[in-house]
């Protein structure tokens, strides 16, 4: 079945999506000015092969000659000529990628996170979301991450691919010059939904888009959502699990309420007040199978509010 | 005829004209050759491509090598005080030597002295296996210390498991050359039992070899508790840095896991851990952190796996493909002893000793770059 | 000198060799262990075509079914994991058990020694061991598809090849051993070519299907062990944990990019340049007229080995390579275009002046001429930086990769196949049928490829099991023009079987090629030539004349006469 | 009858304890060439002397040019045994060209895989990933 959200947008012309970003038009046009090159050799041979298959066919009454072995004049120019068209075109291209590859000193940064199989786009203001958006006429950057394999981030109506390669930090910029919603798709393989690993490239007016942003930063209004919301911005993500695999903490699925033995020892149970307190102060209280990574937890005591803690705790109990 | 005609033909002064006959050939010379010195050149120039090739397949390990000790120079001349030079540099004597008495066979193959080839081929297997009774103790002692490549790396360095006696991976490693033994010396008492000289003239210096793997360890074991009172404080030294490093690329993991990307942030951390670990660095006299200064790289925690691990896995990948080399040379190096012990050697056939030893040979190059590469860091 | 072996002297000379019943290699001995333990290098050519062919077939089901599966934009009968195992298993098998062993070690093993006028390859003990390499290799291959199934693609980049499941480790240590392979038969070859030359047979007049065969093995030497090394680094990666190209070790997953296009890029000319010999033989023997331009067709063949070993990166553009690498690799790479622009100009004033006869092997030749040009061309794309940004890994690539390797080699195997099958089994084909499949199989592959040209240009990803709406009619095209193809194929193949059984006796020289196979009998006699041949210029067909009574061409009545040719 | 030629042909070189001499009258299979045995032994203690050289040279501190201090000595060594044990110094030019042909592809190799490595060292982020 189709995911939803492969949606269909028509190409603008035979060869090209529509030119979104201010790469398109040069690409585009370099890209024709190369298929007219190729088209002009490639009539050129075939036309060529027609002819002398017709004109030299075997037929009764014909003879070739063996003569015309070789020809200076011509072997030269045959390599000439190309050698000059190649040399232009690889100039013509290291422009363009050049750039590509050099952001502007004033840029919007958006930190990209790709994993099996989904992106997350983060903002300034830490506002999260799955489709990228970003302001028209603004050069962007792009911060990119990748947590498993390497990924690629390809917008084709930008005309712009950057792999994300895991262990590094992976740049690419560009400006959108086109409102609308545009197809986002990673273009390295990385696994079974490699084919469905695609998001939406939204390009907003800058009011629209500080709107958007607004409302994205805004904390939910439900305890257990907003808690899911903290979960995923202050950093618990990074070592407590939400789906009972072991990160570097344990794991929040289905330990409310369960019984655990500290290092020193005693049984706790795992209730409002231990989940507040290993928040606060985690060092004072340490489960025997993770007494040694202790020390990776710092406190959030001034980090989080109250309520917050609170909505962090709802959402802990909700992970049955 | 054209010049290059001319020196084409030139291989094939004579005999072209018995095309597709075996007439005349003798044993040695293979019937779609025409005479001993095309046989000769095309298996010399076939050896020489075969080299090439190992060349390259080497290559890509030297060329990992590069590109990690240039990124990671400060891992690099961490971990290299844990290989024992002077092991390496026994090592290295052994090869030569060895490359001395191969080179030695191949000039009594072309003088037509099959025995001075038995004697030499003989020694040559002999040293290789005191190389590799040597690599067996280096292995063991590496494996008991925890270092292993970068998966499995849990170095105990500062305070090594004291086992009694023989380390039981060594053990593990001279099973099979103790079985060569046994059954090689019962082999040549047979000989020496039915007076069969070329059985005799085999059996001998391979029983000898296998024996001397044992030398090789017994050499090995005697150096390495040599060094071990010096290598103890390496490791200790090594270790205390390293629990100060724990913490301070401690802070900075949380760091990471805390996750607010703001480079900002990340930064800082990264410089203040480049600080501190530089500080420990120089307070031990170690020089190599103060690398991770300038780039964001920080400097090795050589208790956790991402570090100190790349540089063990590479030790092991090219010492161990070096020594899976030598064990196919010792399989070719024995054809061409039993091949000598019968006396197939003259001045017209002497190739395959002649390829044999090229290989040999550049066994040995490999080595004489492996030694300064892996053991002598400072 | 003596004179050049011509049917009929064969004969005499055969009945003069009482001791030798029958001099033909398919029949002088019979029995199985007489073909498993040949040291014949024409058996092991006959037995590594039965072997590519299987495989070719094996990979082409393979992707009949990739393009039936994308015949509509969601999943159809395959999972996403089924297509991802589908397009590694097509991928791995057609490279590494056809593409790259096709020419050189069938058609080659039984062409380079007949062709050079030696008896054998210079190692036939090695000839033999390579083809059983390859049966071993294969053997990983087959245990890694009937397995849990292999998905990395065929480029096993880690880190996913480290995470995945799946037996990356047996397929690995599959192409090891198939790498080795591909090594002796280079090897052999070399050696063969360079101390096997009779009297007479100087550089410049071997045939260029020679020049080009020793390119390719100078690449196969110097490349593969690099792939090896690269494979089993990778599979020390899953089992010992080395981390050399894994991140969480400090490992570099672009490191296993250049290890691994360090091979990959040259083995591309492995797969061509030998393409390319047979062409230039096909071109020169059925316009009846010597090669044009002989010295830069076979310097060109030397210059695209060596400069293909300058321009890996390119396949590396968006992988995060340093600018400057990028930039000198993009240049490099525009480098190799051009000896292979000269050789399509070469091909195409071979038939000036000629006389051209439109048999099965020039029509195919024609067909890769047409091909190559598309494919060669649309390299230039991906060549300039800017433009690849946006093509690379779309299915723009995958258009002209097919155009190159498929529309290149493959054609071009199947042109040498039909030009030297007579020589090979001694039967003649059904002329028109071959013409016919060669007709089918052009249609089908442009009708398959060419539409993914425009997919890619709008943006269509490679390696996608489902894709957008947007592109299901070309993708539908596509898959139509694939099994057209497919048709195509089975056309060529019964015509070739049929000739088995109901074809006639082959002559000496069917088509009045003058290299120094075509001076042998059809099939060759065990040791190819009964004295040794006189060595001229390969391209000379002055002498030759089509006799009817025989069906073929013959030297000139007065030619044979007078003996020499000086 | 090779094999009592190649006898007597010891017994010549026994005397002078050089091969080269020997070597004349052996025309009708000219590609033997048997080193001396003073050569075989002058290449061994050479070799020797440099490996004790560079271990002596890994005491000292050179800093950056250590490495390529210890480059240069092995080179030497590899150097000896290339020309003298491998007998390259009595070799076919071809096979020469070729084997020093290849260390140019090995530099290819190295060089332009270590240029890009170090251009993007400042990308890397050590630790960012966790070990599966």
């Amino acid at each position: 079945m189709i995911q939803p959200w492969l949606l269909a947008d028509e190409p603008a012309s035979f060869w090209f999506p529509e030119q979104a970003s201010t790469f398109a038009s040069e690409v585009d046009w370099f890209f024709h000015a190369i298929l007219w090159i190729c088209i002009v050799f490639f009539v050129l041979i075939v036309a060529g092969m027609v002819y002398f298959v017709w004109k030299f066919r075997q037929r009764p009454g014909y003879q070739g000659s063996p003569e015309a072995l070789h020809n200076n004049a011509l072997e030269i120019t045959w390599t000439v000529i190309p050698t000059l068209i190649a040399v232009w075109i690889f100039v013509r291209g290291v422009y363009g990628y050049l750039d590509m590859m050099s952001p502007p000193t004033e840029t919007y940064d958006i930190e990209v996170k790709a994993t099996q199989w989904n992106w997350s786009f983060k903002y300034p203001n830490g506002a999260l979301s799955n489709d990228l958006h970003v302001p028209i006429n603004k050069p962007v950057k792009l911060i990119m991450r990748s947590e498993d394999v390497i990924h690629s981030l390809f917008i084709p109506a930008f005309r712009c691919k950057t792999d994300i390669v895991p262990g590094r930090l992976n740049i690419m910029w560009f400006q959108a010059i086109k409102e609308g919603s545009f197809d986002l798709y990673c273009t390295e393989y990385c696994g079974t939904k490699h084919s469905v690993m695609q998001a939406l490239t939204v390009v907003q007016s800058q009011e629209q888009f500080d709107a958007w942003l607004a409302e994205a930063s805004k904390p939910p209004e439900d305890p257990i959502e907003w808690g899911k919301w903290l979960y995923e911005r202050q950093g618990c993500k990074g070592c407590h699990s939400i789906d009972g695999s072991l990160v570097v903490g344990p794991s929040f699925k289905g330990s409310f309420g369960t019984s655990m033995e500290m290092s020193n020892g005693e049984k706790v149970t795992m209730d409002e007040q231990y989940i507040r307190n290993s928040i606060l102060n985690p060092q004072t209280q340490a489960r025997v199978n993770f007494a040694a990574k202790i020390n990776q937890m710092n406190s959030y005591a001034g980090k989080l509010k109250e309520e917050e803690i609170s909505a962090l705790t709802a959402f802990i109990k909700s992970l049955k | 005829m054209s010049a290059t005609e001319l020196d084409a033909t030139h291989n094939h002064s004579h005999g072209h004209d018995d095309h597709g006959h075996d007439h005349d050939h003798p044993a040695w010379l293979a019937h779609h050759f025409d005479d001993a010195e095309q046989q000769f050149d095309s298996g010399k120039l076939g050896i020489w491509l075969f080299l090439i090739t190992e060349v390259l397949f080497f290559s890509g390990m030297f060329c990992a090598y590069a590109m990690y000790r240039s990124l990671h120079p400060e891992i690099w001349t961490f971990s290299s005080q844990f290989l024992n030079e002077t092991l390496g540099a026994i090592n290295t004597g052994v090869l030569l030597f060895s490359s001395l008495t191969m080179a030695w066979a191949v000039r009594c193959a072309m003088l037509g002295q099959n025995r001075g080839v038995v004697a030499c081929t003989g020694m040559t297997i002999a040293c290789a296996a005191i190389f590799l009774g040597v690599k067996a103790v280096e292995y063991s002692h590496k494996i008991d210390l925890g270092l292993l490549p970068a998966g499995f790396y849990v170095p105990q360095v500062a305070h090594p498991e004291h086992h009694e006696g023989l380390s039981k991976w060594l053990i593990y490693f001279m099973v099979v050359p103790g079985l060569f033994l046994v059954v090689l010396t019962a082999w040549y008492g047979q000989a020496v039992a039915t007076a069969n000289s070329v059985q005799k003239q085999i059996a001998g210096p391979l029983s000898v070899s296998a024996l001397c793997f044992f030398l090789g360890v017994g050499l090995g074991l005697y150096l390495e508790s040599g060094e071990a009172a010096e290598h103890g404080d390496k490791a200790h030294v090594a270790a205390s840095d390293s629990h100060e490093e724990t913490h301070a690329s401690d802070n900075h993991s949380e760091a990471d896991h805390a996750k607010d990307g703001e480079h900002a942030k990340d930064e800082t951390h990264a410089a203040t851990d480049g600080a501190v670990s530089t500080e420990t660095a120089s307070a031990d006299g170690h020089a190599e952190a103060s690398h991770s200064a300038d780039n964001e790289i920080i400097s090795p925690d050589v208790n956790k796996p991402n570090a100190a691990g790349l540089f063990f896995s590479i030790y092991y990948c090219m010492t161990g493909v070096h020594a899976i080399h030598i064990l196919a040379g010792i399989g070719v190096l024995t054809w061409v002893l039993v091949k000598a012990a019968k006396g197939q050697f003259h001045s017209e056939y002497f190739g395959p000793v002649d390829y044999v030893g090229l290989y040999w040979h550049l066994v040995d190059f490999i080595w004489i770059y492996l030694f300064p590469l892996l053991y002598l860091i400072t | 000198m003596s004179a050049v072996v011509t049917p009929g002297s064969v004969q005499t000379a055969e009945h003069s060799q009482s001791h030798r019943p029958d001099p033909n290699y398919l029949t002088h001995t019979k029995g199985f262990l007489s073909w498993a333990l040949t040291l014949d290098h024409k058996r092991i050519g006959l037995m590594y075509l039965v072997g590519i062919l299987t495989s070719f077939l094996l990979g082409g089901i393979l992707a009949l079914l990739l393009r039936a599966e994308l015949f509509f934009p969601g999943e159809q009968m395959f999972s996403n994991d089924g297509y991802n195992q589908l397009f590694t298993l097509h991928g791995a098998v057609m490279v590494f058990l056809f593409i790259i062993p096709s020419v050189p070690a069938a058609l080659g093993n039984f062409l380079v020694p007949v062709m050079l006028g030696a008896k054998d390859v210079a190692f036939p003990r090695l000839n033999l061991s390579s083809f059983y390499l390859w049966l071993a290799g294969t053997a990983f291959f087959l245990v890694a598809l009937f397995s849990t199934g292999l998905d990395t693609g065929w480029t096993f980049y880690t880190p996913y090849s480290t995470l995945t499941q799946g037996p990356v480790v047996a397929a690995t240590m599959g192409v090891f051993i198939l790498g080795f392979s591909s090594i002796f038969t280079g090897l052999n070859f070399i050696v063969t070519i360079n101390t096997m030359r009779p009297p007479g047979m100087t550089w410049f007049r071997m045939p260029l299907f020679l020049w080009a065969t020793y390119s390719t093995s100078i690449i196969q030497v110097l490349a593969t062990p690099v792939l090896g090394i690269t494979v089993l680094l990778l599979a020390a990666e899953r089992v010992l944990k080395i981390g050399i190209f894994d991140p969480a070790y400090n490992g570099d997953p672009v490191a296993f990019q250049h290890f691994f296009w360090f091979y990959s890029h040259p083995a591309v000319y492995i797969m061509i340049l030998p393409a390319m010999g047979i062409i230039s033989e096909l071109m020169s023997v059925h316009s009846h007229k010597a090669i044009f331009g002989y010295r830069m067709i076979a310097f060109s063949s030397v210059a695209i080995a060596l400069f293909g070993f300058l321009v890996w990166g390119h396949h590396m553009f968006t992988s995060g390579m340093a600018e400057v690498t990028t930039i000198i690799f993009s240049a490099l790479t525009f480098t190799v275009s051009i000896p292979s622009a000269i050789k399509v100009f070469n091909w195409l004033f071979t038939m000036y002046q000629g006389t051209v006869s439109l048999v099965t092997p020039m029509c195919y030749a024609l067909a890769f001429l047409f091909l190559f040009t598309i494919g060669g061309l649309t390299g230039l794309f991906l060549g300039s930086l800017s433009t690849d940004r946006h093509l690379h890994d779309t299915y723009f690539v995958v258009a002209h990769f097919h155009y190159v390797m498929m529309g290149g080699t493959l054609i071009a195997f199947l042109g040498g196949l039909f030009h030297w099958w007579p020589k090979m089994i001694g039967k003649m084909y059904n002329e028109l049928g071959g013409q016919i499949s060669a007709l089918v199989v052009f249609i089908g592959f442009n009708l398959t490829f060419l539409p993914q040209f425009v997919m890619g240009s709008r943006g269509m990803p490679r390696r996608y099991a489902q894709y957008d709406k947007e592109f299901e009619f070309l993708h539908q095209m596509s898959t139509v023009g694939a099994f057209v193809l497919g048709m195509g194929l089975f056309i060529a193949a019964g015509v070739l079987l049929s000739s088995l059984f109901r074809g006639r006796k082959a002559p000496a020289n069917p088509w009045g090629g003058d290299t120094l196979e075509w001076h042998c009998e059809s099939p060759p006699p065990f040791y190819n030539f009964l004295r040794p041949p006189v060595v001229k210029d390969p391209y000379d067909y002055s002498r030759l004349v089509y006799d009817n009574r025989v069906g073929g061409y013959v030297e000139r009545p007065e030619d044979r006469a007078s003996g020499s040719h000086k | 009858m090779a094999h009592s030629h190649a006898n007597q042909h010891e017994h010549h070189e026994k005397s002078d304890g050089h091969a080269q001499a020997g070597h004349g009258h052996h025309g009708h299979h000219g590609f033997a060439h048997p080193s001396p045995i003073w050569q075989l032994l002058a290449v061994f203690f050479a070799l020797l002397a440099l490996t004790v050289l560079t271990v002596y040279q890994s005491t000292l501190d050179l800093g950056n040019m250590e490495i390529w201090a210890s480059l240069t000595i092995a080179t030497i060594k590899a150097a000896l045994v290339i020309l003298f044990f491998m007998h390259m110094i009595h070799d076919k030019p071809f096979n020469i060209i070729m084997f020093l042909g290849t260390l140019v592809f090995v530099a290819l190799f190295l060089g332009f895989t270590l240029m890009d490595a170090h251009n993007y060292k400042d990308l890397i982020e050590p630790g960012s990933i966790t070990p599966k």
